[in-house]
């Protein structure tokens, strides 16, 4: 059982939001890149495959960063 | 790599369902070939929507339900966000830019859906509810020659 | 901070679906006080709980239908994953570690579901389906004196 919890750093919720924090800026960093190396866009399973995590993991990475419910509220608020 | 699927979900209307409507699709988007800037946008269209169902169609009341839908057809990506609220008088008005019912609001959510997305199409009855459909291609990546 | 909702999912047994269901969990999860760990463990008996109604549930078959549904009641989370498919013979039997039908299985996800979790509950009839109740109590946090 504990070999699962290999993900486990600390029992703080305050971590989740910086190791999410971390990952979305890894993200943003590789799709530079891969925009240079590729000529376009990365799609985002290259993106993952590059960072070899989980295309779940970027999607909750880049969500957890972004939490206004509506673009109203970021450009107007 | 797998191209289609579809799950339906129906969840209050709550704020925090927003969210949860976008990771679904974001989810679904990361098993077919989207770019993060696909993503974005598609994100931004389903916030708009399904704040649209809250706000509008039941009024920031928690307690309407809101039937959300996604679909992966092979060439694309579909969703559908429906509410039973209080539906849509006039929709060619409604969809207008800077048109809004809410004072506070700047009306600008429809014209995110049509400019991130390929296809939309609203159905609404007053007293009934409104069908937001949102439809989005996979883009034809050029591949480039190693 | 909100701490009461619920979402009914409805998919197809697609692997790529047992992300999802992750997904969703975890966002809703991140609407109350748990902590990493329980994120993670939550994570893991959902992934179990898909995975099997999909393996031995729907025998791989892609389209099975699984229920999917996450409550929070404001003391904690429920989800119920339910599939239409093969069901279970000896339920108690089936959850004793290291017992599996698939010999290249381990046998362990039902020990995993039972510890990662607070309550489990399995309901199962052979050729009608199965009913996995899954629970996890929000954690008392001991607010650090500052
Ligand atoms: N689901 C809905 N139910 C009822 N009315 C809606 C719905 N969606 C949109 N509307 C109406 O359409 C108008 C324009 O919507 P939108 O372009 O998103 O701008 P805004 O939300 O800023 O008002 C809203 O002000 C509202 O009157
Ligand atoms: N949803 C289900 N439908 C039918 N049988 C199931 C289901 N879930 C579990 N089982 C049965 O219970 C056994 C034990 O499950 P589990 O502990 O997850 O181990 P494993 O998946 O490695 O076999 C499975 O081998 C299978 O026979
Ligand atoms: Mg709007
Ligand atoms: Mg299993």
């Amino acid at each position: 059982i504990g070999e699962i919890r290999r993900f486990l750093r600390d029992d703080s919720p305050v971590k989740v939001s910086r190791s999410y924090k971390e990952t979305a800026q890894r993200i943003h960093r590789c799709q530079h890149e891969l925009t240079g190396k590729l000529g376009r866009e990365p799609t985002i399973q290259e993106v993952a495959n590059a960072l070899e995590i989980e295309p779940e993991a970027v999607v909750e990475a880049l969500e957890a960063v972004q939490s206004p419910t509506s673009i109203h509220e970021t450009f107007y608020q | 790599m797998r191209n289609v699927n579809q799950v339906k979900m129906q969840f209050a209307s709550l704020p925090e369902n927003v969210a949860l409507a976008r990771v679904v699709v974001a989810t679904m988007m990361s098993n077919l070939e989207f770019t993060l800037t696909n993503l974005d946008d598609v994100k931004v269209a389903v916030s708009e929507a399904v704040s649209n169902a809250i706000m509008h169609g039941y009024h920031n009341k928690t307690d309407g339900l809101i039937d959300f839908a996604v679909t992966l057809d092979g060439e694309g990506l579909e969703i559908i966000v429906a509410d039973q609220g209080q539906g849509i008088q006039d929709i060619a008005k409604a969809m207008e830019p800077s048109y809004s019912t809410s004072p506070d609001r700047m009306g600008l959510g429809f014209v995110f859906m049509q400019s991130f997305m390929d296809q939309i199409d609203v159905k609404s009855e007053v007293g009934q509810g409104t069908v937001v459909r949102l439809y989005k291609y996979v883009p034809q990546l050029q591949r480039a020659v190693q």
